[in-house]
């Protein structure tokens, strides 16, 4: 266990920035977003971020590859071929965009969203694999930060997630806030040989002090308002139960159909692949599509989920039955609770497991 | 409030209305959400407070569809949008009752949040309310004043006249204290260089959720032209250049001289950019150029941009 | 946008040309071999009226350094009065251009009429100028579109 | 897919001597949906076409690009070729690589890469065309012809000779428009009302023939081959059918003897009763009541006239009435003025009553005018004995006070004016300052040269600097003698100025109703200037007459006969091909919000409840209607639709913006 004094992060910043991409908690226009380090950045380890940091990984646009014709010049035809023809002459080849091969960090992610990219692993790198993600997660050291102050819309714990432990979600680095010391420990051989390079701005440190830092988290977390949640009734197997529930019907209504709650998500993994043309082919990109989009897996015939309420059904099925389904009853909601923050109506995932489980027993919704 | 949940229970009860479209009690004290009342007994989680400042005139849309006249509480700026929508022929006027609910200014979480983090209770917020709001924290207790956690459209507040209602409920405020065009005039005296750096800095956030198209009234649209595979206009690639540009500007564009300056926008946008300034930069030119124009105030008005006089001004020209 | 072989800048420039009579200006400025830059390639549409500002962005987000869009005089238009739409729709979204720090002048209208074949050389010769003068359009481009 | 055949013609070399026409064929080969390429000589020739055909066939083509001449040319030729060989002729598309490319660019390498973007352009567009077909629209076979001068009253005769029925509006209380004032004309001096009052008798007698006088024309709606025109018949206080115009009413008019009403008719140099009709020879002979003037409107007191009238035909109750009436075309002869002459003060027009314009000396010089005929000054009633003429007052004028154009018949007739008052007052002193005098015509050099030899008319190539009334009631004239280079200050008696000729102020405005386009002088502008130069851009509206340009009584007189002509070219149809690039809606994005109808000039979108049904989608909604007989396809309401729901065929959203890609890319 190692620590540096919080008013000397930013040397600790330069110095892993001078070796990897840093990727941390930034503070533009007014709102934490995770970005690139630059010198004189402002950052914030203390609240939460807008948009979760799976972009690390699985970033909202990527180019795959690039389709470029070429054409044969008539002086270079071969004998018997003809200049009229333009098949022959034609040539398409594609470029594959290049994997990320470069080691980055990933500062100040939570429990929660380290646990994000563990749904997203089970997705991306079961076969088939997705090299692009594969390689960007082969890259990424990720340094976990235990949350100082988790605030009312936080319900990880209901998922198993420890805001307290980053040690126990997968992160290479574990650090905490106690007082004015950020306190350091690696995790993973990848952690080690992050901490061996930055160790010159730390200093050597007691594990103690974490501990009480740690039971303090926990018993915010014991306070807040929606650790409690129930899941009884959710997870594989379910899906016949809770898809056939009238209840959708009753509570979707005020759904915009916007993406907010699922671009600020740290789980949600669906894209959308798209032409961009170029002068002589096209660029295929891939972008983060929404299951509450209209034209969310549009198939040429107009479907296929048409209404709002298929869409809004579609979205808390997959992360609290499919997906458990499809991976031994793991959850796709890690509780971070930024959609909670974030829905212009108001509506989310705490509401609705709280309407069925109202349902459930008894009352009315 | 319990004037109103009993006024609404008496009309759902004689059979004027079928629903009642309000806000329902959130799980927290500060996370209302719009909803649809079908009797009284579901009355009981109705409620309005500062939190209530979803503009509900965009759910009529599908709720004027419904058999039956649906009470809709309506706040006095949100009047107009609704308005403007008798004039898109959008809304059925007919099935609809429009109770005009006073209004004292909504409130911003975001700007309670800065200070108030893990919050168990609010009080304080009602329409006939205190001038303070209490907030309770998990981290200890904190106090506001209510004028200082208001929205930001509330400091450009429209009056509090309702522009269209069967019957008014409550005393409204007018919330006004800032000049309506003050932030975009301090924009205006910018140099180009200033304003694309700001501009570029606030876009390179849009995630394109689309929060702000699909909150906002005048994008009625059954099918968005950004969705449109005619158009060939569907983009959601956020590649942090142009793309989120082309979608402000065309969806500014399109709703000017029909956007009411209701600031829905700008209360949902999850990364806090400020998206009326697009909206009040047309609405400013359009008073300038074309006379002062206010949608929503008379559905029977000409839209300045299906409108003309010989005399306009020529393109480029600065007024 | 190009750069030829002497470092020059080129500017790519979209002209949206009314059918009636700014197109026709064009022809009659080409049948007096009234020159202007090649720069400058014109869309016919029926009517200034019919110049969406989608597609004046999308020029700009594709790679053009300027737009012009050229229609009837004021009281000319051949559909009496599109032209008018045309020109509120324009002031604002110029004006919106400028208020998110797109150089001043990146855009125009002119009101060209058949007979004014000079005109319309006239017109093309400066705008070129004009966007030659601001440069390579950086601000309205999409990033893919790189040469 | 589309299989698409490119052809990229030379013209000769006024294509090919600045674009490497054989390299855009090589490049625009690898295009999309591009299966043919070829070039030749002259694409629009007879073999061209051939080989378009040829091509078509063969290769099965779906869609063709033309690089050639623009398409206000040659668009039509190859639609119409298209169409011989069984393809759409919607699926043509030119690259105008002529007048926007070869013409106008001298570099070979330049000129030849912006023709191959050009037909990348078009090729991008084709492959998204799709067949349009072309409506039809029925022929309403009526004419109205707009002006009641000698180029309407002729277009009228001319259509109603040919079989069809034709109504003329006249501002005026009676037709017979600028010539009747005249008193002679060029280059025969014939008598003006000589020869023009048997053609107004004709006009009133057709039975083919409508008249409208003391009315306008208050609304145009449709579109050629049906427009609806609502006339506004201003109230005469004259019942037409009662009145017999035996002028009793005129001579017993209190206001008559007054002298207080200038008579429009002789430009003010007489005054005439408010009960009135503008000239003796009026059709109809039907006095009007100047309610303006009228001491009986005014006051209510009087109504002498009413009293008097042997078959009780004045009515004061008389309202404007609005008539209604639908044509099939329409003519536009609404005529000329003279410019007003208040920016030239250094003419002394308005301070000395002895400066006068041409078409007043008219007057004074007609039988029937204020003076009997007899030639005098206004201000002392004198016979002047020394004339100056004053030529090019605001034509040929470069600077923001006058015209830029030649008012074309004022040297003639100055050089009339002069003969006639030689010839009447051989011992009148007539000198004439003039630019140059310009006598293209049959007939007219004789005639000027018989001035100036037979009858010794003083020419003088110059111009006046200022005409300067003096004490004595005589006026001095300043000038200069470019012949000779020298200043010349003449005292004179009468100045007469050929004030220049502007279109009839009120075409403004019923051009625009008609959408008829009018050029910077406000004279209509023709389809074509050498090739259609009596019809206007706008289908179905035709020019007569001075509203087009300045020209004198043979040519308005065969330009009304060709209008005329195509008039009834035009009404001999019973069905019209109307324009299949139409505005046409969605329903599944169309939100009813009537957006687009607001901009629509024609009125040609309405909504209607339709059950709209689609996947997820089975609802009834209002949604537009376009109706494809009304619309032009202007695309305004595209524009204004938010959601693209309305869209244009021909110059689609899409096409549009795959043409900005294929020229940007």
């Amino acid at each position: 266990m190692y620590k540096i004094s919080l008013k000397d992060l930013d040397t600790l910043f330069r110095e892993i920035a001078g070796n990897n991409e840093l990727i941390l908690p930034v503070k533009k226009a007014g709102q934490i977003n995770f970005g690139a380090y630059e010198e004189g950045v402002e950052t914030d380890l203390i609240n939460k971020s807008v948009k979760s940091p799976k972009d690390a990984f699985f970033p909202q646009f990527e180019t795959l590859y690039n389709v470029k014709k070429t054409i044969t010049p008539a002086d270079e035809l071969a004998d018997g071929e003809e200049a009229a023809n333009t098949k022959i002459r034609t040539k398409l080849s594609i470029e594959m965009e290049g994997l990320k091969d470069k080691d980055f960090v990933i500062f100040g992610m939570r429990a929660c969203d380290v646990k994000g990219v563990e749904v997203l692993d089970n997705v991306f790198l079961s076969d088939p694999v997705d090299s692009f993600y594969k390689a960007r997660r082969d890259h990424g050291i990720i340094v976990a930060l235990a949350c100082k102050e988790p605030e009312e819309s936080c319900f990880c714990t209901v998922f198993g997630v420890d805001p307290a432990d980053p040690t126990k979600a997968k992160a290479d680095v574990a650090t905490w806030i106690v007082g004015e010391d950020l306190y350091w420990k690696a995790v993973t051989e990848k952690g080690e040989k992050l901490t061996e390079s930055v160790k010159s701005a730390l200093t050597d440190a007691d594990e103690a002090a974490v501990e009480s830092e740690k039971a303090n988290i926990t018993s915010i977390m014991d306070k807040l308002p929606n650790t409690k949640l129930s899941l009884e009734g959710w997870g594989a197997g379910k899906t016949d139960e809770k898809f056939n529930s009238e209840l959708w019907g009753k509570i979707y209504n005020p759904c915009l159909g916007c993406g907010t709650c699922t671009f600020v998500c740290p789980t949600c993994q669906c894209y959308d692949i798209k032409d961009y043309t170029t002068k002589d082919g096209i660029q295929r990109y891939r972008c983060w599509d929404s299951c509450m989009y209209s034209d969310f897996t549009l198939m040429a015939g107009g479907q296929n989920r048409t209404s709002q309420l298929q869409r809004f059904r579609q979205r808390f099925m997959h992360k609290l039955v499919y997906y458990p389904d499809r991976y031994d009853g793991m959850f796709s909601c890690v509780g971070c609770g930024r959609c909670v923050d974030k829905c212009p109506q108001s509506l989310n995932i705490v509401k609705v497991i709280k309407a069925f489980d109202k349902e459930e027993k008894g009352g009315a919704v | 409030m319990q004037g109103l949940i009993d006024r609404l229970t008496a009309l759902l009860n004689d059979g004027t209305v079928a629903r009642v479209l309000g806000w329902k009690k959130g799980d927290m004290p500060y996370n209302p959400e719009p909803a649809i009342f079908n009797s009284a007994e579901e009355l009981k989680d109705f409620v309005y407070d500062g939190f209530c400042g979803a503009n509900l005139s965009k759910m009529m849309i599908e709720a004027t569809k419904l058999e039956g006249k649906t009470a809709v509480c309506l706040k006095p700026c949100d009047t107009y949008s609704f308005n403007q929508l008798i004039r898109e022929h959008r809304v059925n006027r007919d099935n609809a009752y429009i109770i005009g609910v006073g209004c004292r200014g909504k409130l911003d979480i975001e700007k309670i949040k800065k200070d108030a983090k893990g919050i168990t209770e609010i009080s304080g917020t009602e329409l006939d309310g205190q001038e303070k709001v209490t907030i309770k924290t998990i981290y200890g207790d904190k106090e506001i004043n209510y004028t200082d956690a208001l929205l930001g459209r509330c400091h450009v507040c429209k009056g509090k006249e309702h522009m269209i209602a069967d019957e008014t409920w409550g005393e409204s405020k007018d919330t006004a204290d800032q000049e309506r065009f003050e932030e975009v005039q301090k924009l205006e005296a910018m140099t180009a260089e200033e304003r694309f750096e700001f501009f570029k800095n606030e876009l390179s956030k849009c995630i394109r959720c689309n929060a702000c198209r699909n909150v906002c009234p005048a994008c009625s649209c059954r099918k968005c032209v950004f969705d449109n595979t005619k158009f060939d206009a569907q983009q959601k690639a956020n590649v942090d250049s142009f793309e989120e540009k082309m979608f402000h500007i065309i969806r500014a564009f399109h709703v000017a001289g029909r956007c009411t300056d209701c600031g829905e926008c700008s209360r949902v946008c999850p990364e806090g950019i400020p998206l009326h300034l697009f909206n009040r930069k047309f609405i400013k030119d359009i008073d300038k150029y074309y006379g002062e124009f206010q949608a929503g105030k008379d559905p029977e008005a000409q839209s300045p941009l299906t409108d003309f006089t010989f005399e306009d001004i020529e393109p480029g020209e600065r007024g | 946008m190009s750069v030829n072989e002497n470092g020059e800048f080129r500017p790519l420039i979209v002209a949206f040309c009314c059918n009636w009579c700014s197109y026709a200006g064009a022809d009659l400025a080409g049948s007096s071999r009234l020159s202007y830059p090649a720069d400058v390639k014109i869309i016919r549409v029926p009517c200034s009226g019919r110049v969406n500002p989608m597609f004046i962005l999308r020029a700009f987000e594709r790679g053009a350094d300027g737009v012009i869009i050229c229609g009837c005089h004021p009281g000319d238009c051949h559909y009496s009065t599109g032209n008018y739409y045309a020109r509120r729709r324009m002031t604002l979204l110029f004006s919106m251009l400028d208020y998110i720090g797109v150089e001043n002048g990146r855009t125009r209208v002119e009101w060209c009429s058949a007979a004014e074949g000079a005109k319309f050389s006239k017109t093309m010769n400066e705008f070129c100028e004009k966007i030659a003068s601001l440069g390579k359009n950086v601000r309205l481009g999409d990033l893919r579109c790189k040469d | 897919m589309q299989r698409i055949g490119v052809f990229v013609c030379h013209c000769g070399s006024n294509i090919a001597a600045t674009v490497d026409v054989k390299k855009v064929v090589e490049l625009v080969r690898y295009e999309p949906g591009v299966v043919f390429a070829d070039d030749y000589m002259y694409m629009c020739s007879e073999a061209g076409q051939e080989k378009i055909i040829e091509a078509i066939k063969e290769n099965k083509l779906t869609g063709l690009v033309i690089c050639s001449c623009s398409p206000r040319m040659h668009e039509k030729t190859f639609r119409a070729c298209a169409e011989k060989a069984g393809l759409n002729p919607y699926m043509v598309e030119i690259a105008n690589i002529r007048e926007q490319c070869s013409w106008i660019h001298k570099d070979r390498e330049e000129a030849t890469e912006k023709a191959v973007i050009l037909a990348r352009a078009a090729i991008a567009k084709v492959n998204l065309n799709t067949p349009l077909q072309e409506g039809e629209s029925p022929v309403i076979k009526r004419a109205l012809v707009i002006g009641g001068g000698i180029a309407g009253i002729q277009t009228a005769l001319d259509i109603a000779d040919a079989g069809y029925p034709v109504d003329i509006v006249e501002r005026e209380p009676s037709i017979g428009g600028r010539m009747s004032q005249f008193d002679k004309t060029f280059p025969t001096l014939d008598c003006a009302s000589c020869i023009l009052t048997p053609k107004m008798v004709e006009v009133n007698q057709h039975p083919n023939i409508t008249l409208y006088t003391y009315s306008e024309v208050e609304g145009v709606a449709g579109y050629v081959g049906n427009f609806e025109v609502q006339i506004k018949k201003k109230a005469r206080s004259v019942d037409m059918a009662a009145c017999t115009g035996c002028g009793e009413c005129q001579a017993k008019c209190p206001l008559g003897k007054m002298g207080k009403i200038p008579s429009e008719f002789d430009r003010g140099l007489k005054n005439r009763p408010a009960i009135y009709m503008p000239f003796a020879q009026a059709v109809p002979a039907v006095p009007v009541i100047d309610r303006e003037n009228c001491t009986y409107f005014k006051t209510g007191k009087c109504g002498v006239c009413a009293k008097i009238c042997p078959s009780k035909a004045i009515n004061y109750e008389q309202e404007d009435e609005i008539v209604t009436e639908k044509y099939g075309a329409i003519v536009v002869a609404t005529g000329f003025d003279i410019i007003n002459l208040d920016k030239y003060g250094e003419y002394a027009y308005n301070e000395s009553p002895d400066v006068i314009t041409s078409i007043e000396l008219e007057r004074l010089m007609n039988a029937a005018g204020p003076t009997g005929g007899h030639l005098e000054r206004m201000s002392d009633h004198k016979q002047p004995k020394d004339i100056v003429f004053i030529q090019c007052v605001g034509s040929r004028c470069d600077d923001e006070k006058g015209k830029p154009y030649c008012s074309k018949v004022c040297c003639m007739y100055t050089a009339k004016h002069a003969m006639l008052i030689k010839d009447h007052w051989p011992d009148t002193n007539v000198t004439v300052f003039y630019i140059d005098v310009r006598t293209p015509g049959k007939n007219f050099d004789e005639f000027y040269r018989r001035a100036v030899e037979q009858y010794h008319v003083n020419y003088i190539k110059g111009q006046v600097g200022k005409v300067i009334p003096q004490p004595d009631g005589s006026l001095m004239v300043q000038g200069v003698d470019l012949l000779d280079n020298k200043q010349i200050m003449k005292k004179t008696d009468m100045v007469v100025l050929a004030a220049a000729i502007e279109p009839n102020k009120g075409v403004r405005k019923i051009a625009t109703m008609l959408t008829a386009s009018i050029d910077n002088n406000d004279f209509l502008t023709e389809a074509h200037a050498k090739l259609r130069p009596v019809e206007s851009p706008t289908a179905g509206i035709f020019l007569s007459g001075m509203a087009q340009g300045p020209k004198d009584i043979p040519e308005t007189v065969s330009q009304a006969g060709a209008a005329a002509v195509k008039v009834v070219g035009l009404l001999a149809k019973d069905k019209l091909k109307t324009n299949p690039c139409t505005a046409k809606c969605d329903p599944m994005f169309c939100n009813g919000c009537s957006t687009c109808a607001n901009v629509c000039p024609y009125g040609a979108i309405t909504y209607e409840d339709q059950l709209v049904r689609g996947p997820g989608v089975n609802e009834t909604r209002r949604v537009a209607i376009v109706n494809n007989a009304l619309c032009q396809g202007c695309g305004a309401c595209t524009t204004a639709c938010p959601s693209g729901a309305m869209d244009l065929q021909g110059f689609s959203n899409r096409q549009i913006t795959t043409e900005v890609d294929a020229i940007c890319q």
